[in-house]
C-alpha cells in the first residue's frame, strides 16, 4: 500500500490538525493537570495556542494562494482550500477565540466550568473547516456532523438546567431530522453524479435538464438541510428555543460560527455546484428568504427575552442573506460574505454584551434586565448600542454595508419587488433594536443590581468586536477588497 | 429469481420492522422491532454483496447501538410514560404531510428513473476482495472523512460522558 | 437741501422715534415721549413739506429715491417714490398724523399701572404706524406698498388691541387683522398677474406698461385684465372696509381714540381709495371691474350710513360713517374720477379726524362714557370740542363752503356725469347724503343740546380738554374750512388756486382725466348747478329732521322707525347672518338671532369664516388623529399584532416544530410537482 | 487649513465630542460650557466660509476630493455651492443657539445630552455638504440616533412613542430612498462601466422617463416623510412635542430642511425628466397645498402650544415644497430662503414655547393668558417670533412666502391661490394662539409673579430677532447666492424636459415657461 | 412477481423508510422512539447509498453508508446521553412534556 498523501495535503490540513492536537490536549489536561475548578481557566491558553498555530497555518495558506492563485485542492479533491474558504476559516477562528474568551467567567457563573468546553469548541471548529474546505460530499456530512454534534453537547452543557437540557434534546432531534434529509439529498446527487466530488456533481448537474424531478428531489432535500442549519423559515423552529436554552456564549457561537459554516456550505452548494439548476432552487431560496424576513421580523417585536430575540433576529438575517445569494451575481456572493463577516463581529458583540449580564442569581435574559445599562456601565451599554445600530443596519456601523451589498445586488439583478421587501424588513426590524436601546438608554433599573460579571477576556473580546463593527462601517475599503478577492470565480 | 423473493422478504422484514417500531407502545418492543428492520435492511446489504456493510450493520449497529438503546430504556423508567397517549394530537396533519411528502418522492423517483436508468438491474459487482477494494477507496479517496470520523466520535464520547454523568 | 432725495427719511425718521419709544421707552420720562413721538412725526411733516414743494417745481413731476434692491426675482426695490398722488398722502399723513400725536400726547396722560401703562407703548406703535403708512403712500413698488399695507394692518391690530386686558379689544384686532388678510390674499394674487401680465411690479412701468398696452399677448387677455383689478380691489376692500369686509371696522374703536382717528377714520383705511387710484391705469382699461367698483362703493355707503342712523354709542356712528364716505371714495374711484376720490379721501381726513378727536374729548370729559344717550348739554360746558364739532359736522353734512361739500358735491357729479356713472349711483349717493346730515346732526343734537342725562356724579367731572388736546381740534376745525377749497368745481369759475387739485393730481390720472373731461363735456353746467342745489337741500334738510326729532321731541314721541329700526340697530344683522353662516349655523336651536348675537359678542368668536374654518380644522384634526395616524397606528398595531399569531407557532413542542418541517418539505415538493 | 475648511467646520463637533467625553460627569458647569463653547467655535470656524465664499460662481467650492472606498466608488467628497452654503451656516448658527438654550433647561445626564448635539451637529453638516450620494446617505442616517436619544430621553411624557415613530417614519424612507441611490448607481455602472456615488457625475446617467419616475419616488418617500410632507407627517407633531426644546429648535431648524434639500439637490437635477413630468409636478404640489391648508387648519384646533407651532411646521414647509416643485427660479430661490426663515421663526417659537415650559411646566394653552402683563418682554419676542412667522413684511417670513407665491403662481395660478389662503390661515392660528396665551387678564394665579426673560434667554433671542429682520429688509445677499445655483438647476430641469417634449409635442405652453 | 429488481425497488423502499422514520419522529411522544426513527431515517439513506453504488459499479456508495452509520452511532450516543441527562432532572421523556422554552 502507497502513501497517499503529500506534503501539499499535510499543507491543507494542518490548521485542522493542530485544532484537534490542541482540542485533544485540553480534554487531556483537564483530567490531570487542572483538576480544581478555578485554575481551568488557563485551559484557555490551550484554546489561544491553537488557534494562534491555526491561524499561522491559514496566515501560510494565505500566502500560499496569493503565489500560485486559485485554489488548492488536496486529498483528491475532497479538501479545498481557496480565498473563499480562509476567508471562513477566519471568521470561525475568530468566533472560536472570542466565544472562548467570553465563557470563562459565564461558566464559573453558571457553575458549570469544565474543560472539555473549551475542547469541544475547538473539535467544533474543527468540523467547521470541512463546511468551508470540503469539495466531497462525505467530507462535508462528516464535518457537518461533527459540528452538530459539538453543539448538541454544548447547547446541553448546562446539565443542571432544564432549559439546557431541553434545547439541546429539541436541536438534536430536530437536528438529527435535517441531516436525515441532508443526507438523502446527499445520495441522490452521488446517485446522479457517480462521484461524491463536488466538481463532478457539478458537471453532472450541468449535463441534466431543468425539470429533472430526481435533481429536483436531491436539491429539495439538500436545501432542507442547509436551511435547517442556517436557521431560515420554515425550518427555523428550533432556533429560538435553542438559542434560549443554550449558555449564552453558545448562542453566540451558534448564531455566528455554526451560521457562518452553513452558509459557507450553502454557497458553495448553491452558488458553484448547483449554479446550473438556479431555475430550480431560486424559488425554493426566495420563498424562504421572505419567510424568514418575515417570521424572524413579525416574532422579534413582541418578544421580552434578549436571547430570543436575537434568535428571531438571526432568523432575520439569515432572510437578508439569503437574499444575496438570490441576486446570485458577483456583488450579491460579495455581500453575503461582507455581511457574514460584519455579522460575525455585531453579533458576537451584542450576545457577549448579553452574556456579561449573567450574573449569579440572575438570568439577565429579560429585555428588562438591560434597563439602566447605561448608568450601570457606559462601556457596554455604548458597544450595545453600535452593535444593535449595526444589527438595524444603521450607518456609518458595519450592518449597513452588509445591507448594501444586499440591496445593490437584487436591484441589479431586477429583483426589485424583494429588495422593496428588504428595505420595508428592515425599518420593521428597528423596532425591536430600538426596545433594547429604549431599556438601556431610557428606562431606569427598577432595584439594584450587582455590576455585570466581566472580565479581562470578556473586556477586550468586546472592543475588539466593537472596534471592528466601527472600522467596517467607516473604512469598509479593505473588507470589501477581502470579500472580492474570496469570491473569484 | 431466488434474489427476488429475498428482496422482498427482507423488505417487508424492514418495512415491518420499522412499522412496528413507531406503532407499539412498549419502548422495548419497539427497539426489538427496530432490531428486526436494522437487520432487513442488513439483509438487504447482502443482497447487495456488501458484506463488509452487513457485517458493519449487524455488529455495529444491531449490537452497539440497539443495546445502548435498550440500556437507555432501562435506565429511564418509562412504565409510566407507556401507559399514556401514545401519539402526538396533530397526527392528521402529520400523516398528511408525511404522506403526501411520501407519495411525491416516490413520484418524483419514478418521473426521474428513466433518464437513469433506474428502471434497470444492476449487474453485480465484484464479489471477491469486496473488503480489500472497500479499504482501497475508504483509506485513499474517504481519508479525510475517516479521520474526522475519529474527531467526530470523540466528541460523541465525551458528549455522551458529559451529559450522562452527574459529576464531572 | 434736497428734500427730494430725502425721501426715504421722511417714513424712517417715525421709525426711529418707534424704535426709541419700544426698546427704550420703559425708562423714558414721559416728558421726553411727549417730545420726540410727535417730533418725529412734525419733523416728516415739515421734509415732507419741503419736499413736495421742490416736486413742485420738477417738470416731470415724478421723483424716485432707491435705496437698495429688496426682491430682486420681482425687480421689487428698496425705492420711494413722490409724486402728487402720494404727496397728497405724505401730506395727509404726517400733518394730520402730527395733530393727532399731539392730542394723544393729552388724551392718553392718563394712562397709570406699571410703565404709565404702557404710555411708551401706545407711542411707539403710533409711530410705527405713521412709518409703515409712510412706507405704503411712498412705496415705488406693490411689494413695497404691500409692506405699509400690511404693517398698517399690523399696528392697527396692535393698537385696536392696545386695552389687551379687555377681551373684546384683543378680538377686535384680531377679526381686523384677520378680515384684512382675505384682502391681502386677493391683492397678492392681484400683485402676480400684474407682474405676469407687464413685467414689472413698479408702478411706473406697470403704469407704463397698460397704458401703452405692452403686456404680452397671452396674458394680457380682456378677462384676465378684469381678474387683475377685481383681485387688488378685493385688496381694498378689506382695508378700506366695504362691503364685504367692512366688519372689522366698527369693531376696532375698541382702541383709544386717537387711534380711531387716525387709523380708522383718516388714513389707513384709505389706503384701498389710494392702492385703486395708484392703479388707475388698470381700473381704466377694464370698464367693468370699475363698475363693480362703484356699486359697491355705493352700497357700502348707504348701507353704512342706514346703520349709522340709529346706533347710540358715539364712535360707532362715527365709524359707520366713515364706511359710508369711504363708499363715498370708491363710488368715486369707480366712475373713473380719481382725483375726486382723493380729493374726498383728503377732506375727509380732516373733519373725520376732528370728529374723532372731537368725540374722545366728549368722552374724555364725561368720564369715558360712549353712550350718546348718557350725554346731552355738553354745548357749554366743552365750548372748544362742541365749537370745532360743530364745524365739522358742517363739513361732513356737505355744507356749501366748508370743505366737504365741495368733494362730495364732486363725487355726486361725477356719478352723474361720467361715461361710467349713472343715475342710480347719484339717486343713491344723494340719499346717502341726506342721511349722514342726519345721523351727524342726530349726534351733535343728542350730544351737546338739550339736558344732561350723565348721572352726577359725572356731571361735576365734566371739564374741558387739556391745550394739547384742544389746539389740534382748533387746527383740524381750520383744515375742515379751508380745505376743499383746491377742488371747487369748474362752475365756480376755472381759476388756477381753487382747481389745484386737480391739476396737481393730472399727471397721475391722465387716463382717469380723459373719462372725466370725456363725461364733462356732454353735460350742461346747469344741471351741475341743479344738481349741487338739490344737494344742498339734502344736507340741510337732514340737519333739521335730525333737529326736529332730537331737539323738539320728547323721547317718547320720536318715530321708532318701524320694523326698520332694529334692523337698523342690529347692522342689518350682517354679523348675525355671518354668524347663521358660519358661526352657530349647527347648533341654532329655536334661539333668537339676538341670542345668537349675544354669544357671538360674549364668545367673542373671531368671525364667521373663522368658524368655518375651525370647523374644517377640527374635521382636520380629527382626520388627522384617526385616519392618518390612525392609519399608521393601525399598520403598527397589525405588525405587533401578527406577532402573535407568529410567535404561536412556536408552541415549545418538539414535534409541533417538526411537522412545520415537514409541512415545508411538503410545500417544497408540492411547489415543484405543481409548477411541473 | 483654508484648503480644508469644511472639513474642519465638519468635524469641529466631532472633535469637541471627542474631548467632552473625557470631562468627568459630575462636572456639570464644564460640560456646559466645553458644549457651548465648542459649538461657538463650530459657528466661527463657519465663517470664513460665507466670506470666501464666491457668489459668481454657481459650481462647488471648497470642494476636498479623498478616496474613501474605492472599490465602491464611495469618495470623500464635500463642497458646497450657493444653496449648501446658506444650510450650513444655518446649522452651525442655530446649533449654537440651541445648545445655548439648554444651558439651564437641562439638568440630567448632561454629558450625553451635549455628546448628542454636538454629534447631530456633525451629521446635519455632513448633510449638507456631500457632494457624494452615499456620504450623504450615511450622514442621512446618523443624524437619526442622536435625535432619538435626544426625544427618548429628555423628551416629553410621550417621549417613547414620539422618539421610535420619529426613527422608524425616517428610517423608512431612508432605507427606499437608499433602493433609488442604489438604482441610480448601477445604472450608472452600467452605462458608463465604473461605480461611482459622485453626484456630479450620476447625472450623466441618461435614463428613461419611467426609471427616473421609479427612483423618484423612491427619493420622494425618503425626502417626503423628512420634510414632511401630508401624508407622512403625523411623526412631526409627536416628536415636536415631546422633544426638549433645543430638540424641538433644531429638529424644526435644520433636520427638516434635510428632507427640502433632497428634493433640490438630488430630486431636481438627477432626475429631470420625472420632476419636470406633469403628472409628478401635480401629485407634489397638490401634496405641498393640502399640507400648507391641513397643517395650518389643524393648527387652529390645537389646545397644545408646542403642536401648534409643530403643526404650523408642516404648513410652513408645504410652502417650501410648492416653491421647489413650481420648478422655476421664484419658486426654489423662495423655497432656500423661507426654509432659512422657518428655522429662524420656528425656532424662535419653539424657544418661546421653551422659555414658558420651563417656568411652568405645562404646554396647555389654557393654563395661560394675560402673560403680556407678568412678561412684557416675552411678549414682544414673541410677538416677533408669531409674525416673522405669520409672514409679516420687512421680516424674514414674507420674502421667502411671497417668492414662493410668486413662483407657483407662474406655475400655475390655482396653486398660488390655494396656497395664499395658507398665508391667512397662518395669521389666523398665530394670532389667535397670541391672543390666548398673551393677551387678556391673568387668569391663573399660578402665572403670577413668573420671572420676565433672563440675559440668556435674551442673548439667545437677540440674535434671531437680528436676523429675521436683516433677511426681511435685506435679503439681497441670499438671492444673490442663490442665484446662479438655482438657475443651473431650473436649467437642467426645463432643458431636459424640453429635450424631451420637443421631438413629441412642441406645444407653446411649455415654451413659454 | 418475479421480475428483477432493479435500483428503483431499493429507492421505493428507501422512500418508504424514510417516510415511516418521519412519522415517527412526528407522533411518538416517547423520546427514545423518536431517536429510534431517526436511525429509521438514516438507514433509508444507507439502502439509497447502496442501491446507488451498485448501480454505479462503484464502492463509494458503501463507503459513504460506513460513514452514516458512524454519524448514527455518535448521534445516538450524545443523543442518549442528553436524554439521560433531561430524565435526570425532569423525570420524563416525553417529547410533549418538555416545553419550558416557547413563544
Amino acid at each position: 500500500m502507497s502513501v497517499y498523501y503529500t506534503s501539499l495535503d499535510h499543507f491543507v490540513l494542518l490548521p485542522v490538525l493542530l485544532l484537534a492536537l490542541f482540542g485533544c490536549a485540553t480534554l487531556l489536561f483537564d483530567f490531570w493537570v487542572f483538576p480544581e475548578a478555578h485554575q481551568r481557566k488557563y485551559l484557555l491558553i490551550f484554546l489561544g495556542l491553537g488557534e494562534a498555530f491555526a491561524g499561522w497555518a491559514y496566515w501560510r495558506q494565505g500566502a500560499a494562494l496569493a503565489i500560485n492563485g486559485g485554489e488548492i485542492s488536496a486529498f483528491h479533491g475532497a479538501v479545498v482550500v481557496d480565498h473563499f474558504a480562509l476567508f471562513f476559516h477566519w471568521i470561525f477562528l475568530i468566533t472560536t477565540l472570542v466565544v472562548g474568551l467570553i465563557s470563562y467567567r459565564y461558566l464559573e457563573v453558571r457553575d458549570e466550568h469544565h474543560g472539555e468546553y473549551y475542547g469541544i469548541l475547538m473539535l467544533a471548529q474543527c468540523g467547521m473547516f470541512f463546511l468551508a474546505s470540503g469539495n466531497d460530499l462525505v467530507t462535508i456530512f462528516v464535518g457537518l456532523e461533527t459540528m452538530a454534534v459539538s453543539f448538541y453537547v454544548l447547547v446541553g452543557f448546562l446539565r443542571a438546567e432544564q432549559r439546557s437540557n431541553e434545547a439541546a434534546l429539541k436541536y438534536l432531534l430536530l437536528g438529527g431530522l435535517s441531516s436525515g434529509f441532508l443526507a438523502y439529498g446527499f445520495s441522490i446527487l452521488y446517485g446522479i453524479a457517480g462521484s461524491t466530488l463536488l466538481n463532478d456533481i457539478s458537471k453532472a448537474v450541468a449535463s441534466r435538464g431543468h425539470s429533472d424531478t430526481i435533481l429536483f428531489l436531491a436539491i429539495a432535500t439538500t436545501t432542507v438541510g442547509l436551511l435547517f442549519k442556517i436557521a431560515a423559515a420554515p425550518f427555523h423552529m428550533w432556533a429560538p428555543d435553542v438559542y434560549e436554552g443554550a449558555p449564552t456564549t453558545i448562542t453566540a457561537f451558534l448564531a455566528v460560527g455554526s451560521k457562518a459554516a452553513s452558509f459557507a456550505l450553502l454557497m458553495r452548494v448553491f452558488a458553484s455546484t448547483l449554479g446550473s439548476a438556479r431555475s430550480t432552487w431560486e424559488p425554493l431560496l426566495i420563498a424562504a428568504a421572505v419567510l424568514s424576513m418575515t417570521i424572524g421580523n413579525l416574532a422579534a417585536i413582541t418578544q421580552t427575552n434578549t436571547k430570543r430575540l436575537l434568535a428571531y433576529s438571526s432568523v432575520n438575517h439569515a432572510g437578508y442573506v439569503l437574499l444575496g445569494v438570490i441576486a446570485g451575481n458577483n456583488t450579491g456572493y460579495k455581500g453575503v460574505l461582507i455581511y457574514l463577516l460584519v455579522y460575525t463581529f455585531m453579533n458576537l458583540g451584542a450576545f457577549l454584551v448579553l452574556t456579561s449580564l449573567t450574573r449569579k442569581g440572575l438570568a439577565g435574559e429579560d429585555i428588562n434586565d438591560l434597563r439602566g445599562l447605561m448608568k450601570k456601565s457606559p462601556g457596554h451599554a455604548l458597544w450595545m448600542l453600535i452593535f444593535l445600530l449595526s444589527l438595524a443596519g444603521i450607518p456609518p456601523t458595519a450592518g449597513f454595508f452588509g445591507k448594501y451589498f444586499i440591496f445593490l445586488s437584487l436591484i441589479e439583478t431586477g429583483h426589485y419587488v424583494l429588495a422593496v421587501l428588504g428595505c420595508l424588513y428592515a425599518a420593521v426590524a428597528i423596532y425591536y433594536y430600538m426596545r433594547m436601546v429604549k431599556a438601556m438608554f431610557i428606562e431606569t433599573e427598577e432595584e439594584e443590581t450587582p455590576a455585570l460579571s466581566t472580565s479581562f477576556g470578556t473586556q477586550v473580546a468586546l472592543v475588539v468586536t466593537g472596534v471592528m463593527t466601527l472600522v467596517i462601517g467607516v473604512y469598509p475599503e479593505p473588507f470589501v477588497r477581502l470579500a472580492q478577492q474570496s469570491f473569484q470565480r | 429469481m431466488l434474489e427476488t423473493g429475498f428482496f422482498y422478504a427482507f423488505a417487508a422484514l424492514t418495512l415491518i420492522g420499522a412499522i412496528l417500531t413507531v406503532t407499539l407502545r412498549n419502548a422495548i418492543h419497539c427497539a426489538i422491532s427496530l432490531i428486526g428492520s436494522l437487520a432487513g435492511v442488513a439483509g438487504l446489504y447482502l443482497l447487495q454483496k456488501a458484506e463488509f456493510l452487513f457485517a458493519v450493520q449487524i455488529v455495529l449497529y444491531i449490537g452497539g447501538i440497539m443495546v445502548l438503546f435498550l440500556f437507555v430504556i432501562m435506565l429511564v423508567n418509562l412504565d409510566a410514560a407507556a401507559r399514556e397517549r401514545q401519539y402526538h394530537r396533530h397526527w392528521l396533519a402529520a400523516v398528511i404531510c408525511t404522506v403526501g411528502s411520501g407519495a411525491l418522492i416516490t413520484w418524483f423517483l419514478r418521473q426521474g428513473s428513466g433518464t437513469m436508468h433506474l428502471g434497470q438491474s444492476a449487474p453485480e459487482l465484484p464479489s471477491a476482495g469486496n473488503v480489500e477494494a472497500l479499504s482501497d477507496v475508504l483509506f485513499k479517496q474517504y481519508l479525510v472523512p475517516f479521520e474526522l470520523a475519529s474527531v467526530l466520535l470523540l466528541v460523541a464520547v465525551v458528549g455522551s460522558v458529559i451529559m450522562a454523568k452527574k459529576r464531572i | 437741501m434736497n428734500f427730494l432725495d430725502l425721501i426715504w427719511l421722511i417714513p424712517i425718521l417715525p421709525l426711529c422715534g418707534a424704535a426709541i419709544m419700544l426698546f427704550f421707552g420703559r425708562n423714558l420720562p414721559k416728558a421726553a415721549i411727549r417730545v420726540i413721538s410727535p417730533g418725529a412725526v412734525g419733523l416728516s411733516f415739515l421734509l415732507s413739506l419741503g419736499a413736495v414743494l421742490q416736486l413742485a417745481s420738477l417738470p416731470e413731476k415724478v421723483h424716485q429715491v432707491i435705496l437698495f434692491q429688496w426682491l430682486p426675482l420681482l425687480h421689487a426695490d428698496m425705492g420711494y417714490m413722490l409724486d402728487p398722488l402720494s404727496s397728497v398722502m405724505i401730506l395727509v399723513v404726517t400733518g394730520i398724523g402730527f395733530l393727532i400725536h399731539v392730542y394723544a400726547t393729552g388724551y392718553m396722560a392718563h394712562e397709570h399701572g406699571p410703565r404709565h401703562g404702557g404710555f411708551y407703548r401706545f407711542f411707539g406703535y403710533l409711530n410705527l404706524f405713521v412709518f409703515f403708512m409712510l412706507t405704503l403712500v411712498l412705496a415705488n413698488n406693490y411689494p413695497l406698498l404691500f409692506v405699509g399695507w400690511e404693517g398698517v394692518g399690523l399696528c392697527s391690530y396692535l393698537l385696536i388691541g392696545f386695552y389687551f386686558n379687555k377681551k373684546s379689544a384683543g378680538d377686535a384686532g384680531k377679526k381686523a387683522f384677520i378680515v384684512n388678510r382675505i384682502g391681502d390674499a386677493g391683492f397678492i394674487l392681484g400683485m402676480f398677474f400684474l407682474f405676469q401680465i407687464t413685467g414689472s411690479l413698479t408702478f411706473v412701468d406697470v403704469n407704463e406698461a397698460l397704458r401703452s398696452a405692452r403686456f404680452s399677448p397671452e396674458v394680457g387677455v380682456f378677462g384676465v385684465l378684469s381678474l387683475t383689478a377685481l383681485l387688488l380691489f378685493v385688496g381694498a376692500t378689506g382695508k378700506s372696509a366695504q362691503i364685504p369686509l367692512y366688519v372689522w371696522l366698527p369693531d376696532a374703536m375698541e382702541g383709544p381714540t386717537p387711534v380711531s382717528a387716525l387709523i380708522h377714520a383718516a388714513t389707513m383705511v384709505t389706503a384701498g381709495v389710494y392702492m385703486c387710484a395708484r392703479s388707475n391705469a388698470l381700473f381704466a382699461l377694464t370698464p367693468e371691474t370699475s363698475h363693480i367698483v362703484a356699486a359697491v362703493g355705493a352700497a357700502t355707503a348707504i348701507f353704512a350710513a342706514s346703520i349709522g342712523l340709529v346706533q347710540n354709542d358715539i364712535k360707532r356712528v362715527l365709524a359707520y360713517s366713515t364706511v359710508s364716505q369711504l363708499g363715498y371714495m370708491f363710488v368715486a374711484v369707480g366712475v373713473g374720477a380719481y382725483w375726486v376720490g382723493v380729493f374726498h379721501l383728503y377732506t375727509h381726513a380732516f373733519f373725520k379726524a376732528l370728529l374723532f378727536l372731537g368725540a374722545g374729548s366728549v368722552i374724555h370729559a364725561v368720564s369715558g362714557e360712549q353712550d350718546m344717550r348718557k350725554m346731552g348739554g355738553l354745548k357749554d360746558k366743552i365750548p372748544v370740542t362742541f365749537g370745532t364739532m360743530f364745524i365739522a359736522s358742517l363739513a361732513i353734512a356737505g355744507i356749501p363752503g366748508l370743505a366737504g361739500f365741495f368733494s362730495k358735491d364732486e363725487i355726486l357729479w361725477q356719478a352723474w356725469s361720467s361715461p361710467l356713472g349713472s343715475k342710480v349711483l347719484w339717486a343713491v349717493g344723494f340719499c346717502t347724503a341726506l342721511m349722514t346730515a342726519f345721523y351727524m346732526w342726530r349726534l351733535m343734537f343728542m350730544t351737546f343740546y338739550g339736558e344732561g342725562r350723565m348721572d352726577e356724579h359725572t356731571k361735576h367731572h365734566i371739564h374741558e380738554s387739556p391745550k394739547s388736546m384742544t389746539v389740534p381740534l382748533m387746527v383740524l376745525a381750520a383744515g375742515s374750512v379751508c380745505a376743499g377749497w383746491i377742488g371747487m368745481p369748474k362752475v365756480f369759475g376755472e381759476n388756477g388756486f381753487f382747481q389745484g387739485l386737480e391739476h396737481w393730481l393730472a399727471p397721475v390720472f391722465e387716463t382717469g382725466k380723459e373719462v372725466a373731461e370725456h363725461g364733462a363735456e356732454h353735460h350742461d353746467t346747469s344741471m351741475e348747478w341743479v344738481l349741487m342745489g338739490l344737494s344742498i337741500g339734502a344736507a340741510l334738510s337732514g340737519i333739521f329732521l335730525a333737529r326736529h326729532i332730537y331737539l323738539k321731541m320728547k323721547e317718547s314721541d320720536r318715530p321708532t322707525g318701524g320694523a326698520l329700526h332694529p334692523i337698523l340697530y342690529n347692522k342689518w344683522y350682517v354679523d348675525e347672518i355671518y354668524d347663521f353662516l358660519f358661526v352657530h349655523g349647527f347648533s341654532m336651536r329655536g334661539g333668537s338671532l339676538m341670542a345668537a348675537f349675544d354669544r357671538t359678542v360674549v364668545d367673542g368668536g373671531v368671525n364667521g369664516t373663522a368658524w368655518l374654518t375651525k370647523m374644517v380644522s377640527r374635521i382636520s384634526m380629527w382626520y388627522d388623529t384617526w385616519i392618518v395616524d390612525g392609519l399608521v397606528n393601525l399598520s403598527a398595531y397589525t405588525v405587533r399584532a401578527l406577532s402573535f399569531p407568529v410567535r404561536f407557532f412556536q408552541t415549545g413542542f418538539l414535534q409541533s416544530y417538526a411537522l412545520v418541517f415537514i409541512a415545508g418539505v411538503f410545500a417544497m415538493f408540492g411547489y415543484f410537482w405543481w409548477v411541473r | 487649513m483654508q484648503g480644508h475648511l469644511l472639513s474642519v467646520i465638519l468635524f469641529t463637533p466631532l472633535a469637541g465630542l471627542f474631548l467632552l467625553l473625557f470631562i468627568p460627569k459630575s462636572q456639570k458647569t464644564f460640560i456646559r460650557l466645553w458644549a457651548n463653547i465648542t459649538a461657538a467655535v463650530g459657528f466661527l470656524v463657519s465663517l470664513p466660509l460665507i466670506i470666501g465664499f464666491d457668489r459668481s460662481n454657481g459650481g462647488y467650492q471648497f470642494v476636498e476630493r479623498a478616496e474613501w472606498i474605492p472599490s465602491l466608488g464611495v469618495q470623500y467628497l464635500i463642497g458646497v455651492d450657493g444653496i449648501s452654503v446658506l444650510m450650513v451656516m444655518l446649522t452651525t448658527i442655530m446649533g449654537f443657539l440651541a445648545i445655548f438654550s439648554s444651558w439651564d433647561s437641562i439638568k440630567d445626564r448632561e454629558k450625553e445630552y451635549y455628546s448628542m448635539f454636538l454629534l447631530q451637529q456633525t451629521g446635519m453638516l455632513g448633510v449638507f455638504i456631500s457632494m457624494d450620494f452615499l456620504l450623504f446617505y450615511v450622514f442621512w442616517e446618523m443624524v437619526l440616533v442622536p435625535m432619538y436619544f435626544i426625544i427618548g430621553v429628555w423628551g416629553g411624557p410621550r417621549k417613547l412613542y414620539a422618539a421610535i415613530k420619529f426613527f422608524l417614519y425616517t428610517l423608512t424612507g431612508g432605507v427606499l430612498m437608499l433602493l433609488g441611490i442604489l438604482l441610480l448607481y448601477f445604472n450608472y455602472a452600467s452605462q458608463f462601466g465604473r461605480y461611482t456615488f459622485e453626484i456630479a457625475e450620476l447625472m450623466k446617467i441618461n435614463l428613461p422617463l419611467a426609471t427616473q419616475q421609479w427612483v423618484f419616488w423612491a427619493f420622494f418617500v425618503g425626502f417626503a416623510i423628512k420634510v414632511p410632507m401630508f401624508p407622512f407627517h403625523t411623526w412631526l407633531p409627536d416628536a415636536h412635542t415631546e422633544a426638549p426644546t433645543a430638540g424641538s429648535v433644531i429638529l424644526a431648524a435644520v433636520l427638516l430642511k434635510m428632507g427640502t434639500y433632497g428634493f433640490i439637490r438630488f430630486s431636481l437635477p438627477l432626475l429631470p425628466k420625472a420632476s419636470s413630468d406633469q403628472t409628478i409636478v401635480t401629485i407634489v404640489a397638490v401634496l405641498s397645498i393640502i399640507g400648507i391648508l391641513y397643517g395650518a387648519l389643524v393648527s387652529l384646533m390645537q389646545q397644545d402650544w408646542k403642536k401648534l407651532v409643530a403643526y404650523s411646521s408642516v404648513s410652513h414647509l408645504g410652502f417650501c415644497t410648492l416653491g421647489i416643485f413650481a420648478l422655476n427660479q421664484s419658486g426654489i430661490a423662495g423655497s432656500v430662503i423661507q426654509q432659512i426663515n422657518h428655522g429662524i421663526s420656528t425656532g424662535m417659537l419653539f424657544l418661546v414655547v421653551g422659555v414658558i415650559y420651563e417656568r411652568r411646566h405645562t404646554r396647555e394653552i389654557k393654563e395661560y393668558g394675560g402673560l403680556a402683563h407678568i412678561m412684557p418682554n416675552y411678549a414682544i419676542v414673541f410677538a416677533i417670533a408669531m409674525l416673522s412667522s405669520a409672514g409679516l413684511p420687512l421680516l424674514n417670513g414674507f420674502v421667502g412666502e411671497f417668492t414662493i407665491l410668486q413662483g407657483a403662481f407662474d406655475a400655475n395660478r390655482i396653486w398660488a391661490a390655494f396656497a395664499v389662503l395658507g398665508v391667512i390661515f397662518g395669521a389666523a392660528y398665530l394670532l389667535w394662539l397670541y391672543q390666548r396665551t398673551m393677551l387678556g387678564e391673568v387668569t391663573n394665579e399660578k402665572n403670577k409673579g413668573l420671572p420676565d426673560l433672563k440675559w440668556r434667554e435674551w442673548a439667545v433671542f437677540v440674535p434671531l430677532i437680528i436676523w429675521a429682520i436683516s433677511i426681511g429688509v435685506y435679503p439681497k445677499p441670499y438671492f444673490d447666492i442663490l442665484e446662479k445655483p438655482v438657475a443651473q438647476i431650473v436649467h437642467r430641469v426645463h432643458d431636459t424636459a424640453n429635450a424631451a417634449a420637443v421631438p413629441a409635442t412642441p406645444t407653446p405652453e411649455v415654451a413659454s415657461r | 412477481m418475479l421480475h428483477p429488481i432493479t435500483t428503483e425497488h431499493y429507492l421505493v423502499l428507501s422512500a418508504a423508510l424514510l417516510l415511516i422514520g418521519t412519522v415517527g419522529i412526528l407522533l411518538r411522544r416517547n423520546a427514545v422512539v423518536v431517536m429510534m426513527s431517526l436511525e429509521l431515517i438514516l438507514n433509508a439513506v444507507n439502502i439509497n447509498l447502496v442501491a446507488f453504488g451498485k448501480h454505479l459499479q462503484q464502492l463509494n456508495g458503501q463507503v459513504f453508508a460506513i460513514f452514516i452509520i458512524t454519524v448514527a452511532v455518535a448521534e445516538a450516543a450524545v443523543g442518549l446521553g442528553i436524554l439521560i441527562a433531561v430524565f435526570r432532572n425532569k423525570e420524563t421523556v416525553l417529547v410533549d412534556e418538555i416545553d419550558l422554552l416557547k413563544w
